[in-house]
């Protein structure tokens, strides 16, 4: 960001007499902000569009009234949210009650600073970027556990136990099954991540087809991360016909909203690091996003990386309008008898597939096959 | 758990979602799989017979009374009086549809056909008044007067024309009936009986 | 999971699951006492719609009644119908025209096919899948328009009488019902592929609530529940009525396919298999329905003979008794009417006991229960 | 078997204790038995392999004006036959014991006949107000109950 | 509980009519006539927000409840209208009250209704929630119509009411909220 700043000051020069950080703050104000305004776009719409999959899968429109085709549902339903009084319960412990919504939507909103929307458009290229995302991410548990404990409520409590240990469980698996990205870039970094997958193989340089198991790995990743954010099959946590509304049965209005944003934030986030880890993130196929003008070659990329960015949330919308849910016990068994030892062995064949054949995929060979 | 079996429920696992979610994607994809009925615009035809709200029509209607006896909720209440010319006139005929069950009893007894299911079925309301239907717009008080007085010039014409002979017979008033015995003896599957029956002077009122 | 508990000390917590809960199929209560997320005590609370249906059974005429049974069990409300008048035309020994047996036969299977559709949908929105309900309402809803051109109403019928039906089927009503058959049996193969045999679906049901023969019988389990247990007792084959003998159809019994005999999934699939056997029989009924009256000559005041009678029939929910007392005046004396869901619920506990949350609302969901049968 | 057949059985078995055959205009016949009989003469039935009457279909109160009854209608999944068993009782304080350990289907349907009819059943595992709640007043299917006007200040 | 101000309020029919702007006296004194024109706009706004995104409390008692069901399901699909349904009072904004209410039910009714945030309406769906339907008359134990528990904004007739008629009723209470006024009526 500072350097981002420096250059800045030194392409405009009326800024030059203003103290570096000034601008290194406005800056991270602004950008700070283009990405609120595009989490929360991506939150309304993404509800919108989950509800008409909905609708398109069970034979029927979904909202349509509201505004062109139903296109302003969402608008409607956040200024109601936020008109809506907000109820604080009488015996809920109120300091936590109030802080939970923010933890969890912090917890989603943060991480969208280390996506790589494209070549040059990332907030924050974080040498540790996958690890930060994990971090930031695991806010939404401390958030969805205060909101269970604070709501005075067993309902709530019993969706935040629950999403508690299904967070932590599925960390793991998650975390094991993005490890082989990071091997194959030799960084932690996202865009190094994604650059790693670039070149002129197109679509067969991305990590998913760069070998055997980093295909397996690209599908045991969608499944823990399903679970992660709450998606059906392993929406334990909200389970409406169980729970009746999980750790935010006691929630209303906006703080409710929040809930609410945030699961879509989660979505597109789990979405991003499939995209940026398997699917080639914003490499368009065939091209070098890099050697266009700076303007047209990010949003070249930012289509790209966006186009299969939303293709991920359609298909994790897609199963969760299929799949029943697992119950606890098996949630947790899925956990650790399948995804973790799963994960390990696949970690192990991508870190002695790379040691063999010296880091190359198979596509790669079969290219320097024919020269 | 052997290997075979632990990589089995893998498999089947995998097989059955991908099932699954071929049919839902075949749903998803496929706009003619489509049912909704856009309601407002779109609307479903009304089969024949629909029980939807009742409607009497009151200029056939006999004032029976059949309705009033059969519905099991008393949701029918009317009230009518013996006119000059011997036939009941209705003073006042409410269906309260708030209460009514649409079992269609009272239609099937209806001796002539006054009383119907129409289609309708939208009538919501903000007031749980305008749910009882009034079909008879006039108040019932001015209708009973009005009859009475044709009753009473009736009488008097009768009286004039016929002797004293006559006019001991007229002034007679006729006992109110205890109604649902005559009733079950007139049900029976004669609706005539039924018609014929209820000779009433006093206003007869159920509610 | 239990070695540890002593270090811990440990409390057990009472919570209280409905009446407004969406998995209780109406206003069940359950009084649940967990030990985290395992049920030790699951104890339900019925009675929160309780309409008197007894008591206004002895307050209006035998007739009258009829449009109460629709309420009876709304889901079925052919069934209960039909069941209202083979008591009372048992009681007073009217003999019905076979077109009008016909007719109730093929109204009875085809409401026994939509009680089904919503026994499966409910119960994989129940699992959390919720696209297979609103299929299943969406072939509810041709079995709807069936009964709304047969009789004018979409769910609350009265369409039986005593000594007949209110009327003849109306043209086109029994070439619509062929169609919708053909439409609607490859459907039975769909939600198989999409959900029955799912993986995840059949660990939720396989080897939960385990109810065995005997304790099924014991328990007055009837209907799919009972079946599920692998008892093949069906009152449509074992005390045959009304035109039933006529009809070839199997039993469908539990089997044990994918768990133990007598779990939730084998009642599951009980109901599955049961739709398809009721296809076949409204199959035959319409190609076989004889002409002539629909409905028998009675009184419009009738009083049936002074006596006591229980007929029984198979309803959706298991077998619906009702025990009728005649004093020989225009009202029941005493009408006591026993359904498949009230008695179910007795043996609710007992299969709880030691189960997970999210198996108290599988186990529900496999009971098929429905409240207005429980608390009439 | 027959239902003569089963009346002489447990005449012959329980002597007095079996009051009367109800069977002319009574489908299914009713055995009529003493109540304090009732849980012996259900047991017979149960265990009895010439009867076993293993389900117990309907258990209902009656009200007859002057007396108070219990029916039950056993049936027999073995034998595929079915009996009725009555039980008489006095209008005061009716009571009679359980039979919920021969059959586990009793306990909700006798509750349910306590519940609107007030009869008691001696040794019942859990004998509450199933229906109505707790607090409510009377027992409605009885021919003598009066509708209460209000409860919990909400208009009846 | 919620400190909702229609607490204390009795339960009556309907909700007290929506006060009239009053002309001639601008909302906000000192602001002008143009006030007028913000806050209707604002209204407007808000109202057509409330309206188009009428989350329902799933609240199934009986017969009425399947057709609720059915009228939330493909061949209705009242999502259409942005009405969906929740499981939770605390994130709904109609109760729709589809089925008898016994007296056993009638303080869980009530509970559920102060559970609610405002602002909420109610619909009685169907006979026996508008009067008790066919058991006004013999039975003890039914409460003789909801609006003596909650206030009842919109009254559905039928029993069942078709679900066409369900979504008209959504619609008048939709016509209902328009008519609304939030800001700058004196209360």
């Amino acid at each position: 960001m500072e350097a981002l700043a420096l250059s800045l000051v030194n392409a405009i020069p009326p800024l030059a007499g203003v103290p570096l950080w000034t601008v290194t703050l406005l800056l991270m104000v602004v950008v700070a902000a283009v990405i609120l305004v595009f989490a929360l776009t991506f939150e309304g719409v993404g509800s919108l569009v989950l509800r008409k999959v909905a609708g398109d899968i069970q034979a029927r429109i979904g909202p349509n009234r509201v505004g062109p085709n139903g296109m302003l549902q969402f608008l409607a339903d956040g200024v109601k949210l936020v008109l809506k009084e907000d109820i604080i319960p009488a015996n809920a412990d109120r300091l936590l009650f109030k802080l939970a919504p923010y933890f969890v939507f912090v917890g989603s909103f943060a991480a969208f600073v280390v996506v790589p929307f494209g070549v040059g458009l990332i907030a924050a290229d974080l040498n540790i970027g996958i690890y930060y995302v994990m971090a930031v991410t695991s806010l939404v548990v401390v958030g969805v556990l205060l909101a269970g404990w604070a709501s005075n409520n067993k309902w709530a409590l019993l969706g935040g136990m629950r999403a508690a240990s299904q967070i932590v469980s599925y960390e793991i698996p998650v975390g094991m099954a993005l490890i082989p990205a990071v091997l194959i870039a030799g960084s932690l970094s996202l865009q190094d991540i994604v650059r790693s997958q670039g070149g002129l193989l197109g679509i067969f340089g991305w990590n998913l087809f760069h070998n055997p198991f980093t295909f397996f790995s690209f599908f045991l990743y969608f499944t823990a991360a399903q679970a992660e954010t709450n998606q059906t099959p392993f929406d334990l946590p909200e389970a409406e016909s169980e729970l009746v509304s999980g750790y935010n049965v006691e929630y209303s209005g906006i703080r409710f909203g929040l809930f609410f944003l945030a699961e879509f934030g989660d979505m597109f986030i789990v979405a991003a690091l499939a995209t940026a880890c398997f699917l080639g993130g914003w490499n368009v196929p065939f091209f070098n996003a890099g050697t266009l003008p700076w303007i047209w070659g990010n949003l070249l990329s930012l289509g790209v990386f966006l186009a299969k960015a939303f293709a991920m949330v359609l298909i994790m919308m897609w199963v969760r309008w299929t799949l029943p849910r697992l119950r606890v016990d098996q949630l947790m068994r899925m956990a650790w008898k399948f995804l973790v030892p799963l994960t390990f062995v696949n970690l192990l064949g991508v870190s002695l597939w790379l040691l063999v054949f010296r880091g190359k995929g198979i596509p790669g060979m079969i290219a320097s096959l024919f020269g | 758990m052997g290997l075979k079996a632990y990589l089995n429920d893998i498999v089947e696992a995998v097989v059955t979602t991908a099932k699954g979610m071929r049919i839902t994607a075949r749903y998803g994809v496929n706009p003619k799989e489509e049912v909704t009925l856009q309601y407002p615009e779109e609307r479903w035809e009304i089969p024949q017979g629909y029980r939807g709200f009742l409607h009497n029509d009151i200029k056939t209607c006999t004032a029976c009374n059949m309705c009033v006896k059969v519905c099991p909720v008393d949701c029918i209440s009317l009230e009518s009086v013996r006119g000059a010319d011997k036939k009941m006139v209705l003073c006042s005929y409410d269906i309260n549809i708030g209460r009514c069950m649409y079992c269609g009893l009272c239609v099937e007894v209806c001796p002539v056909n006054s009383l119907k299911h129409t289609s309708g079925y939208e009538m919501a309301s903000a007031d749980r008044g305008e749910m009882i239907l009034h079909f008879i717009a006039e108040d019932a008080a001015e209708i009973k007067a009005r009859v009475a007085r044709q009753v009473a010039e009736a009488a008097a014409k009768a009286a004039e024309a016929a002797k004293a002979a006559e006019a001991s017979k007229a002034a007679e008033v006729p006992k109110p009936a205890d109604l649902s015995a005559e009733a079950a003896k007139a049900g029976g599957d004669d609706p005539k009986a039924a018609k014929a029956e209820a000779p009433k002077a006093a206003p007869e009122k159920k509610e | 999971m239990t070695t540890r508990t002593d270090a811990l000390p440990t409390q057990e917590m009472t919570i209280n699951m409905g009446p407004q809960h969406p998995s209780t199929h109406g206003v069940l209560r359950v009084i649940l006492t967990t030990d985290g997320e395992v049920v030790t005590r699951a104890v339900p609370d019925v009675g929160y719609l309780h309409r008197a249906l007894e008591k206004i059974g002895e307050r209006v005429t035998y007739a009258q009644y009829m449009p109460f049974t629709d309420r009876l069990d709304y889901l079925a409300a052919m069934n209960c119908n039909c069941a209202w008048a083979w008591t009372v035309e048992k009681l007073a020994k009217i003999e019905v025209p076979e077109r009008a047996e016909y007719l109730r036969v093929i109204v009875c299977e085809l409401n026994r096919i939509s009680s089904h559709l919503i026994a499966f949908g409910s119960y994989t929105a129940d699992m959390g899948a919720f696209t297979p309900f609103l299929y299943a309402i969406r072939e509810r809803e041709q079995v709807n328009d069936l009964f709304e051109m047969l009789c004018g109403n979409r769910l609350t019928y009265n369409y039986a009488r005593v000594g007949g039906v209110s009327g003849d089927a109306p043209p086109g009503f029994l070439e619509k019902t062929r169609e919708f058959l053909d439409y609607f049996e490859p459907k039975l193969d769909e939600y198989n592929n999409l959900i029955s045999y799912n993986k995840i679906f059949v660990h939720r049901l396989a080897n939960v609530a385990v109810i065995p023969a005997e304790e099924a019988v014991a328990y007055g389990l009837t209907g799919p529940n009972l079946r599920g247990s692998g008892v093949p007792f069906d009152l449509r084959k074992d005390e045959p009525y009304s035109v039933y003998p006529k009809f070839d159809f199997k039993v469908c019994v539990g089997t044990g396919e994918r768990g133990t005999l007598g779990d939730c999934f084998d009642r599951y699939m009980v109901r599955i298999n049961e739709m398809r056997e009721s296809v076949k029989i409204v199959r035959q009924a319409v190609a076989r329905i004889p002409d002539g009256p629909v409905r028998a000559k009675v009184p419009r005041l009738f009083k049936p003979p002074v006596g006591e009678t229980y007929f029984r029939s198979e309803c959706p929910r298991g077998e619906t008794g009702i025990y009728l007392i005649s004093d020989g005046s225009v009202n029941p004396f005493r009408l006591k009417i026993r359904t498949g869901s009230f008695v179910t619920m007795n043996i609710f506990e007992k299969v709880t006991r030691g189960l997970m949350i999210a198996d108290v609302v599988a186990v529900i969901g496999s009971f098929d229960i429905i409240l207005p049968e429980i608390d009439r | 078997m027959e239902t003569q057949a089963v009346f002489d059985m447990l005449k012959g078995k329980f002597g007095d204790a079996v009051v009367e055959l109800q069977g002319a205009g009574f489908s299914p016949a009713f055995v009529v038995v003493a109540p304090a009989a009732v849980k012996e003469v259900s047991r017979f039935l149960k265990e009895d392999p010439a009867l076993s009457f293993d389900s117990l279909m309907c258990l209902s109160g009656v009200d007859y004006k002057e007396k108070f009854a219990v029916a039950y209608h056993l049936h027999s999944l073995k034998h595929r036959h079915a009996i009725g068993l009555k039980v008489m009782l006095p209008r005061e304080n009716p009571s009679l014991p359980t039979v919920d350990d021969v059959w586990p289907a009793a306990n909700f349907q006798e509750r349910e006949a306590y519940d609107l009819f007030g009869i008691a059943f001696e040794g019942s595992k859990d004998l509450r107000r199933i229906l109505l709640p707790e607090d409510w007043e009377g027992h409605p299917l009885r021919k003598d109950y009066k509708y209460p006007d209000f409860y919990h200040g909400i208009k009846v | 509980m919620s400190p909702d101000p229609a607490h204390g309020q009795p339960p009556g029919p309907g909700p007290p009519p929506a006060a009239p702007l009053a002309h001639g006296s601008a909302p906000f004194p000192g602001l002008g006539p143009e006030a007028h024109v913000m806050v209707g706009n604002a209204d407007l706004f808000v109202n057509w927000a409330r309206k188009s995104s009428l989350w329902y409390l799933l609240f199934a008692t009986a017969c009425c409840g399947i057709e609720l069901m059915q009228a939330g399901a493909s061949r209705y699909d009242m999502d259409r209208f942005g009405a969906v349904f929740r499981a939770t009072p605390r994130q709904s904004d109609l109760m729709l009250v589809a089925g008898t209410i016994t007296h056993k039910m009638a303080d869980r009714v009530k509970r559920l209704y102060d559970q609610m945030p405002e602002p909420k309406y109610v619909i009685s769906m169907g006979s026996c929630a508008n009067t008790g339907g066919p058991f006004y008359k013999d039975s003890y134990c039914v409460v003789k119509g909801v609006d003596l528990l909650i206030p009842v904004d919109v009254y559905i007739p039928g029993c069942p009411p078709r679900p066409e008629a369900l979504i008209d009723g959504i619609m008048s209470l939709q016509k209902i909220i328009m008519r609304k006024k939030n800001y700058g009526a004196k209360a």
